[in-house]
């Protein structure tokens, strides 16, 4: 079906000849005939707006070098899908805004030390292959950013994997270590049986803070919270998937906390140090809610949100990647086509079809 | 006429890019152009020899035992590359694993067979098995020399790109997935322009 | 030696009885047709077709439900070989091809609003029946082009939508795709139809399409055979009482007939013309045959409109139709009888 | 009835004959095959095997913590043992030979089957060469051995062995610090892969421990 | 009056009632020549009774309904009947009508009053409303007295009124509740006994007040204690019948069935009046209440209108900036339809007429990005992004899989689409394809 | 209790971990071919678990009280081929005569499954060593062996489905349309998948 936007339908148009009855040019098109403000682009500026916090975070804690990738990977992400619309010969939609979402949020979940031509070519991967070879914006399955996050974890899981200290100072409580993430902190420690020997409460004063090893964005806990609030706020994320991926990835390092008791004070600072470190908050409130790839009813939000905390729960554990927050959202991007098969709305009035 | 078969096997049938027979060998090893390569050969000599073999009993076989018969002969064939292999080529044989027996179900084999082969005289099947392995091998060959290339910098465990820091993922499944479609995405765009 | 014989001898015995016996037991009755085609395709059972199995494919296909070329391993040697087992050839029926009763485009006709919506004929209908004053005119969004299988209708660049002879096979799709009911099917041999569906009359036609039918008659009385004639303010032509339109076509003052044949050939009248003028009075464009009585009668080929009624009234065989018409066969007179 | 006698019997001898043929090919390549089996294997013991030394495999029981095969090499008045052994590594079981003298030194070890992340565990059994393809490929091939295998030549299984993680990997240190690292008993670890370096180290520490010492226990 | 009805989904537009709320009802001179179409109701077009040059006179009677579902016609005005023939309708085909020449002279036909009607049969004022052609002046125009006589294995127990109109700038409704509430709560009386309905409410969104202040305290008179009144939240569609019925009594009327399977009958205001107006003065519905509002209309009304009037004379009366006008709508802005012809008339349904400066997206600006605000906004729970999808690419077998039949058309989900893909027009294109196919595939057709 | 965890171990590694299709690259004709609707998808899915498992028992037999104890362990390939290719024959009639309806559900993609590498690959790697315990496959390890790995199948069979099903309401451009782009989409599902990597829960 031939779909030009709404301009060219009018300069198509042929010029309204005057005739019997005729006297103005009226357009003629289907109701309702009014619209809501909101459109593609504000809810994508919003979004960038929301990111503004951690990219200060992240500028404070690992230096410029954060901001110099970030701008990077969104430029790179603008320009090949600029290039590729152009080569596809359809209008350009860098002016949605999406590709540079696309582009922070992959910088956001990278490493601070790595190398700026990987940042370009996961940046390229993310938009010419994860999302333009769909046909773009809408089109995609998975969620660009994780998609080229995923392709660099395949491709350079050396340089993917190792980290730099905080401009801040080192982490107390895990002195000595300064280049691996909180997470792998945990998870050596589990399978050394130094696990006692972590100091929780004062870490989780730096995972708030975000003055921790770690991913571009991901650190700082308070930033990301301050950009979860604007888009809650704007109505631009719901509370469904959030609070069931958090609250679910909670709930099992609480039950599974190692320690083989639930209520004493070291078995509860479990979980709080789980869902503050990582990439879980910015997963949780930027990613998994990509509105492109998650589902579209509230149940089947739910349900997506409950998979991914499942999921992040049991890479975390059982898997070979201290951080499962991205690879759990993407697996949970495969089954959204059967989540919303399966959640679609009772329709009101619905009747029983009899076979 | 010769020529002509060639033609048809490496382009106009290519049993992978176009056909799209026999997809599983050729994603699983075509991790590095040796493996390739071998993989391609040993497949074109269980075509060519079951080929013959079948155009040569085609007529004394009923129909309802026509799929087990041939899978027989197919299957004797592999058996024999397969032992061939493991005496001269261990390293090969090891490195291509499971996939050496899997090429009895390849389905260019058993495909070429009833297409092919039971309709045709032994030398026309001959001919038709030597040109629609040729076309698989060097479909395995491209695919190779990309994934290996991309994936570890190396050809015949040489380095070929000077401070290229190798793309890990092209070795791995998503790699050959993302590259089968590169080379179906390039042919289609030729074939069109071609057409133009 | 022996024991990979013994093996192999013994469990391909077990399998062969276990096949045979089940073959008779199990058997169960099949569409031969289903038989017939799994034969022709190559059993490679690779599911590329879509379908769970070469036999299933076979199914599909015996029932209508998936296409002859729906093989792709098989390619077109297949396809064709499936089409001969279903037999889909063509019917024995006269040709047939679609045409579009409207040439009103956007220099023609008037439009009365500027239509903003989907770029889709059903769509433009729903809201406010369309932009165009004519209530029966070609929408021009194309939901005919969509719907043909051949890549036969074009939207023409003045908007109204144009089927190519060479490429329709009248499957007669796009008849009933149009929301407006103004395509349909006429014998591929005519060539000629009326370009209009509009039911107003008069002068009210002319002030929205220059090229609308204004229901004058025009075209029944320059048609002897009947074969046109006036329905709700619209010529009906019936191609079954004659070949000939082309005086219809060119009498027309509003052009609202669409010839397919861009020069018809002229009629000539050679030497064997004993000058009767008997065919004459039968020329539909007056003064196009000239002569005198006895003398040979010329023909006027600026103003020969190719019509071929007077070949049959000539009683010496004088006159033949030749001339640039690509597609009409060139007619002697004399040789075409009832 | 006929037909059911028809198809069994022509399904029966295209079996027979590619039995026939299989059981003669097998025939033909078996001694080959074994050899290659043979042969693949001293070579490995050979490269991590003092050189010169008297190879003897030796199949002995399961008691008392013994390897079910092992193989000594005695070399004048040195005998030192080599046993197949594996771990599981990051996604699979790393499967290798480990040669180690009476006092509990590494002579050498090499890796034999594993199945890792390419790119990271497979790194294992990386060799660093600087041939490319259009100055290597007709010349003599260099005989290299894996760097990370290669490091553990010296170093005793009877002390605690230590994974360096921060130091940068073996093949990139100078001579000075290789020595360095020998002296802390310790190996470096593949960047990224540290699972993989840590089911090797402690696949070795343990096992080879355990089957020396049941070895001195019996008495050899 | 603690409790506040409301239903699922819905949004929150505009209201845009600021200009007319105030404005008393203006009578509309009647025009020089009327065009009164015979199909101005869901159902068969009436027949004509009248032909060229004869007089009618304002009232009379001048087409007769051709079936059970269909609705009498009447002449506005009094004059000569012109011509019978295809003329401009609001629904943008040419349908036939006649064309009545006004002899200024405004002479009524002689009406029959039947002030007790409490005493009347219901049968009886059936005749009465179906004789005075009304139809739903809510928009749907169907039949009135068609809903009145529900099947007898339908029981109905309680009436609606739907006093909710959710439309942005349409003020009709509110103003007849203001203006003619005793009227209008007569003909729910009326209403009721004909559905001899235990129950009775009359449904008002909260936002107009001075609607519920006038309304409310008649209630609590002796006379009109049956009637019940439910201040409904603001929220578009509040007044479509479905929502209504189940925001009030919390019943759901089934897919593909009429508010009658849920024993509910839903009137409008309008069409409440008009059948006091029927019964109690014999009056037969030819002229109604129609906002004249809009952003390029200068004098914004409140008019009552004889059905014919064109549509031009409307926006003459009113100054409006014509050159401006990018789009002239009949009906709300959610569910209007657009108008082409400017000589085609108000006919019984018609709300109001709104002339709007802007054009809002025709296809989409953006791809779908599956936000899911269509989904939340829905009244009737379906996916329209989807259900828009599968139109597109003529999936037509999934689309109704997915209810696509059981879309009402309102416009939530096209008004919240940050997309600004007009889903409704594809959900509306989809449903044409579907009974289309559906009546090729049905048989003997 | 041990054995309990070796068969979900065993089971992990099939579904999610080496999942035939996702990292093994075994089965992919029909995960191409078959994907196109989520109910053929389905039937397929489950007509492969059913298909495998049987396969997976009846050749571990053969290999175990035949093959081995004469020593022609090189009559493996012919052997279960052979094997397989007739038991599918067989189910297929079998069900094809007694029952229409499972048939209509299953049957009709059993001779696709003749030539699927799955079935003779889940085979052939039951003659091998379970990676988990370093042993030989028992029966019933072998069996559920071949069982999880046709679940992995359909696994990834159904979500391919799904997602070329959303795919048919995508605007892929020209160029990829059709096969290309479902190989983009199966690669991404293996990026996907890498997550699973290294995953165990018994260390």
């Amino acid at each position: 079906m031939i779909l030009p936007k709404t301009s060219e339908i009018t300069d198509k148009n042929p010029q309204v000849v005057s005739g019997e009855n005729i006297n103005l040019q009226l357009n003629i098109s289907s109701s309702p005939h009014i619209r809501h403000s909101e459109t593609v682009p504000s809810i994508m500026l919003w979004v960038i707006g929301a990111l503004v916090p951690s990219m200060i975070a992240s500028v404070l804690i690992f230096g410029f070098r954060a901001l110099f990738l970030t701008t990077l990977s969104a430029i790179t992400a603008v320009a090949v899908e600029a290039l590729i619309c152009k080569m596809m010969k359809r209008a350009s939609t860098i002016g949605d805004f999406s590709a540079l979402i696309t582009g922070i949020l992959l910088a956001f979940n990278l490493s601070p030390s790595l190398p700026w031509w990987m940042v370009v070519l996961g940046s390229a991967f993310s938009i010419a292959v994860a999302k333009m070879a769909f046909g773009g914006l809408g089109s995609n399955f998975i969620n660009p950013a994780l998609a080229g996050r995923a392709f660099l974890m395949a491709c350079y899981p050396a340089e993917m994997t190792s980290w730099v200290a905080p401009k801040l100072g080192t982490i107390s409580g895990i002195n000595g270590i300064t280049s691996a993430t909180p997470l792998a902190n945990i998870k050596s420690a589990m399978a050394n049986g130094t696990f006692q020997a972590l100091d929780f409460q004062d870490a989780i004063i730096n995972l708030f803070s975000g003055n921790i090893g770690g991913c571009i964005g991901e650190t700082s806990a308070i930033a990301l919270l301050i950009g979860a609030v604007i888009l809650l706020y704007k109505h631009i994320i719901g509370f469904t998937i959030p609070v069931s991926f958090i609250g679910t990835v909670f709930l099992l390092f609480w039950l599974f906390n190692g320690s083989g008791q639930v209520f004493t004070s070291g078995a509860i600072i479990v979980p709080f140090y789980h869902i503050l470190s990582g990439g879980l908050f910015l997963g949780a409130f930027f990613m998994a809610t990509d509105m492109v790839t998650s589902p579209i009813t509230r149940k089947g939000k739910l349900i997506f949100g409950l998979g991914c905390g499942l999921l992040t729960f049991t890479i975390r554990k059982f898997g070979g990647y201290p951080e499962g927050v991205s690879y759990s959202i993407l697996i949970m991007n495969l089954f959204v086509p059967h989540i919303e098969r399966y959640t679609r709305p009772k329709i009101y009035g619905e009747v029983k079809k009899r076979d | 006429m010769i020529k002509e078969n060639l033609k048809r096997g490496i382009f106009s049938e290519n049993p992978i890019f176009v056909l799209l027979l026999g997809l599983c060998p050729s994603l699983a090893v075509s991790t590095s152009l040796v493996n390739g390569i071998g993989m391609g050969l040993a497949a074109t000599f269980v075509l060519t020899c079951s080929n013959v073999i079948i155009s040569m009993i085609k007529r004394l076989i009923p129909d309802k035992v026509r799929i087990p018969c041939y899978i027989v002969v197919i299957a004797t064939f592999v058996t024999i590359v397969q032992l061939l292999m493991k005496a001269y080529l261990p390293a090969l044989d090891k490195q291509l694993g499971i996939f050496v027996p899997l090429i009895v179900v390849n389905c260019i084999i058993l495909g070429r067979a009833e297409a092919y082969a039971s309709k045709n005289n032994v030398f026309k099947s001959f001919i038709d098995g030597i040109a629609i392995g040729l076309g698989f091998t060097v479909s395995l060959s491209v695919l190779s020399i990309i994934r290996e290339v991309l994936g570890s910098n190396k050809l015949f465990g040489l380095k070929v790109i000077p401070s290229f820091n190798p793309m890990a993922v092209f070795i791995l499944a998503p790699g050959g997935f993302f590259t089968i479609a590169l080379v179906m995405m390039l042919i289609r765009y030729y074939s069109n322009r071609k057409k133009v | 030696m022996l024991i990979p014989v013994v093996i192999i001898g013994v469990i391909s015995l077990i399998l062969g009885i276990g096949l045979g016996i089940a073959s008779k037991k199990l058997h169960v009755f099949i569409n031969p047709k289903i038989s017939e085609i799994l034969r022709v395709l190559p059993n490679a059972n690779c599911g590329a077709c879509g379908y769970p199995g070469c036999s299933s494919f076979a199914r599909a296909v015996a029932e209508g439900n998936a296409s002859a070329s729906g093989c792709i391993p098989g390619g077109p040697k297949v396809a064709h070989a499936v089409a001969d087992i279903l037999g889909v050839s063509a019917g024995t029926s006269e040709p047939m091809m679609a045409v579009v009763h409207c040439k009103g485009g956007t220099k023609e006709a008037a439009s009365r609003a500027i239509y903003n919506g989907i770029q889709d004929c059903y769509a433009a209908s729903i809201v406010g029946n369309g932009s165009k004053v004519c209530q029966d005119g070609c929408l021009g969004l194309g939901t005919c082009v969509k719907v043909c299988p051949f890549g036969a209708i074009q939207i023409s660049p003045n908007g109204v939508a144009v089927v190519d002879a060479d490429k329709c096979t009248g499957c007669g799709k796009c008849i009933k795709a149009c929301p407006r009911k103004i395509i349909s099917l006429i014998p591929v041999v005519h060539k000629i139809y009326l370009a209009c569906a509009n039911h107003d009359r008069g002068a009210k036609v002319k002030k929205y399409c220059s090229v609308g039918c204004t229901a004058c008659t025009l075209c029944v009385k320059a048609t002897s055979s009947g074969a046109i004639s006036m329905e709700n303010n619209l010529p009906v032509l019936d191609y079954t009482k004659t070949e000939n339109f082309i005086p219809a076509a060119n009498k027309c003052p509003s052009d609202c007939f669409v010839d397919l044949v861009s020069v018809r050939p002229k009629a000539n009248i050679d030497t064997k013309c004993d000058g009767c003028g008997a065919c004459v009075p039968f020329c539909p464009v007056p003064g196009t045959i000239t002569g005198e009585k006895g003398l040979r009668h010329t023909v006027n080929k600026e103003k020969c409109i190719g019509c071929g009624l007077c070949l049959d009234k000539c009683p010496t065989h004088a006159i033949s139709v030749w001339g640039a018409g690509s597609s009409m066969k060139t007619r002697q007179s004399g040789q075409r009888k009832g | 009835m006929t037909d059911i006698i028809k198809l069994t019997v022509v399904l029966t001898l295209t079996g027979v004959v590619a039995a026939l043929l299989i059981a003669f090919t097998n025939s033909k390549t078996e001694a080959k095959i074994r050899d290659q089996a043979i042969q693949a294997q001293t070579s490995a013991l050979e490269s991590i095997m003092t050189p010169g030394a008297t190879i003897t495999e030796v199949v002995g029981t399961t008691e008392n913590g013994l390897p079910p095969q092992y193989w000594t090499g005695v070399n004048g008045s040195d005998t030192s043992y080599a046993f197949k052994t594996g771990s599981f590594g990051y996604s699979s079981t790393i499967v290798y030979l480990v040669c180690v003298s009476s006092d509990g030194t590494i002579q050498g070890m090499s890796i034999l089957e594993q199945n890792e992340t390419p790119g990271l565990g497979t790194r294992v059994q990386e060799i660093i060469s600087n041939k490319y393809l259009w100055n290597g490929l007709f010349s003599k091939k260099e005989e290299s051995s894996p760097w990370f295998t290669e490091q553990f030549k010296g170093v005793n299984i009877f002390k605690p062995v230590t994974i360096e993680k921060s130091s940068g990997e073996w093949h990139k240190m100078d001579k000075e610090s290789r020595e360095k690292l020998l002296q802390n008993n310790g190996v470096t670890a593949i960047t990224g892969a540290t699972i993989s370096t840590r089911a090797v180290v402690s696949g070795i520490e343990s096992q080879a421990k355990k089957y020396l010492n049941a070895i001195k226990g019996n008495g050899l | 009056m603690a409790r506040k009805f409301s239903f699922k989904g819905g949004i929150h537009p505009p209201h845009s009632k600021k200009k007319t709320e105030h404005l008393t009802i203006e009578q509309f001179p009647a025009p020089q020549k009327v065009i009164v179409p015979l199909s101005q109701h869901i159902g068969a077009p009436a027949k004509p009774l009248v032909k060229k040059g004869d007089r009618v006179l304002a009232g009379q009677l001048i087409a007769e309904s051709s079936g059970f579902v269909s609705a009498v016609v009447h002449s506005s005005i009094s004059g000569t009947v012109q011509s019978v023939g295809p003329f401009p309708h609001p629904c943008g085909k040419k349908v036939i009508s006649i064309e009545i020449e006004n002899d200024g002279l405004n002479e009524m036909a002689v009406f029959s009053p039947l002030l007790n009607w409490r005493d009347a049969a219901q049968g009886e004022l059936v005749q009465k409303i179906q004789a005075a052609g009304i139809v739903g002046m809510g928009g749907a125009s169907f039949p009135t007295h068609v809903k009145l006589s529900p099947p007898s294995n339908k029981t109905i127990d309680t009436l609606i009124i739907n006093g909710a109109e959710c439309e942005p700038y349409l003020t009709a409704d509110h103003r007849l509740m203001l203006e003619r509430t005793e009227q209008l709560l007569t003909g729910i009386l009326i209403l009721k006994k004909i559905l001899s309905a235990q129950k009775c409410f009359i449904g008002i969104e909260e936002n107009k007040l001075d609607a519920i202040q006038a309304v409310t305290p008649l209630l609590k008179d002796q006379k009109y204690r049956e009637i019940k009144f439910a201040r409904l939240k603001v929220k578009y569609p509040q007044g479509g019948e479905k929502q209504l019925i189940n925001a009030i009594t919390g019943r759901e009327v089934p897919s593909g069935g009429l508010p009658m399977d849920a024993g509910c009958v839903v009137q409008n205001i309008g069409t409440a009046v008009a059948v006091c107006d029927a019964v109690i003065h014999g009056v037969p519905l030819f002229e109604r209440v129609v906002t004249v509002c809009g952003p390029v209309v200068k004098h914004p009304k409140n008019y009552l209108v004889r059905i014919g009037t064109p549509l031009r004379l409307l926006l003459e009366a009113t100054e409006t900036d014509l050159s401006a006008a990018k789009k002239v709508i009949m009906g709300g802005p959610m569910m209007g339809t657009t108008q082409s012809d400017l000589d085609a008339p108000v006919i019984k349904s018609t709300s109001g007429i709104l002339v709007l400066d802007s054009v809002q997206p025709g296809v989409r600006e953006h791809p779908c990005i599956n936000c899911g605000h269509c989904v939340h906004a829905c009244p009737v729970h379906l996916i329209p992004s989807r259900l828009a999808k599968f139109v597109e690419k003529e999936n037509m077998e999934e689309a109704v899989e997915w209810n696509i039949m059981d879309c009402m058309e309102c416009g939530s989900c096209t008004f919240v689409c940050p997309s600004k893909i007009n889903l409704v027009h594809f959900i509306r294109l989809g449903k044409f394809r579907v009974q289309a196919m559906r009546a090729a595939k049905a048989p003997g057709k | 209790m041990g054995n309990i965890a070796g068969l979900i171990g065993i089971s992990i590694g099939a579904v999610l971990i080496n999942n035939f299709v996702l990292s093994r690259f075994i089965g992919l004709c029909p995960f191409f071919g078959v994907s196109k609707k989520l109910s053929s998808a389905t039937g397929m899915g489950m007509a492969v678990i059913f298909v495998m498992g049987l396969a997976s028992s009846f050749t571990w037999l053969i290999n175990s009280f035949i093959l081995q104890p004469y020593h022609v362990e090189y009559l493996q390939t012919i052997v279960f081929i052979l094997v397989i290719a007739a038991l599918v024959q067989l189910v297929e009639m079998a069900l094809q005569k007694y029952s229409p309806s499972l048939y209509e559900a299953l049957g009709i993609y059993l001779p696709l499954i003749t030539t699927n590498c799955a079935v003779l690959g889940v085979a052939i790697i039951n003659t091998g060593l379970n990676q988990f315990t370093g042993a030989p496959f028992t029966f019933i390890e072998s069996v559920v062996n071949g069982i999880m790995s046709g679940i992995g199948f359909m696994f990834a069979l159904i979500l391919m489905a799904g997602i070329r099903e959303k795919l048919e309401l995508a605007d892929v451009p020209e160029l990829l349309d059709g096969l290309p782009i479902v190989f983009i989409t199966a690669g991404l599902m293996a990026l996907a998948f890498l997550g699973f990597s290294g995953l165990n829960f018994f260390s």
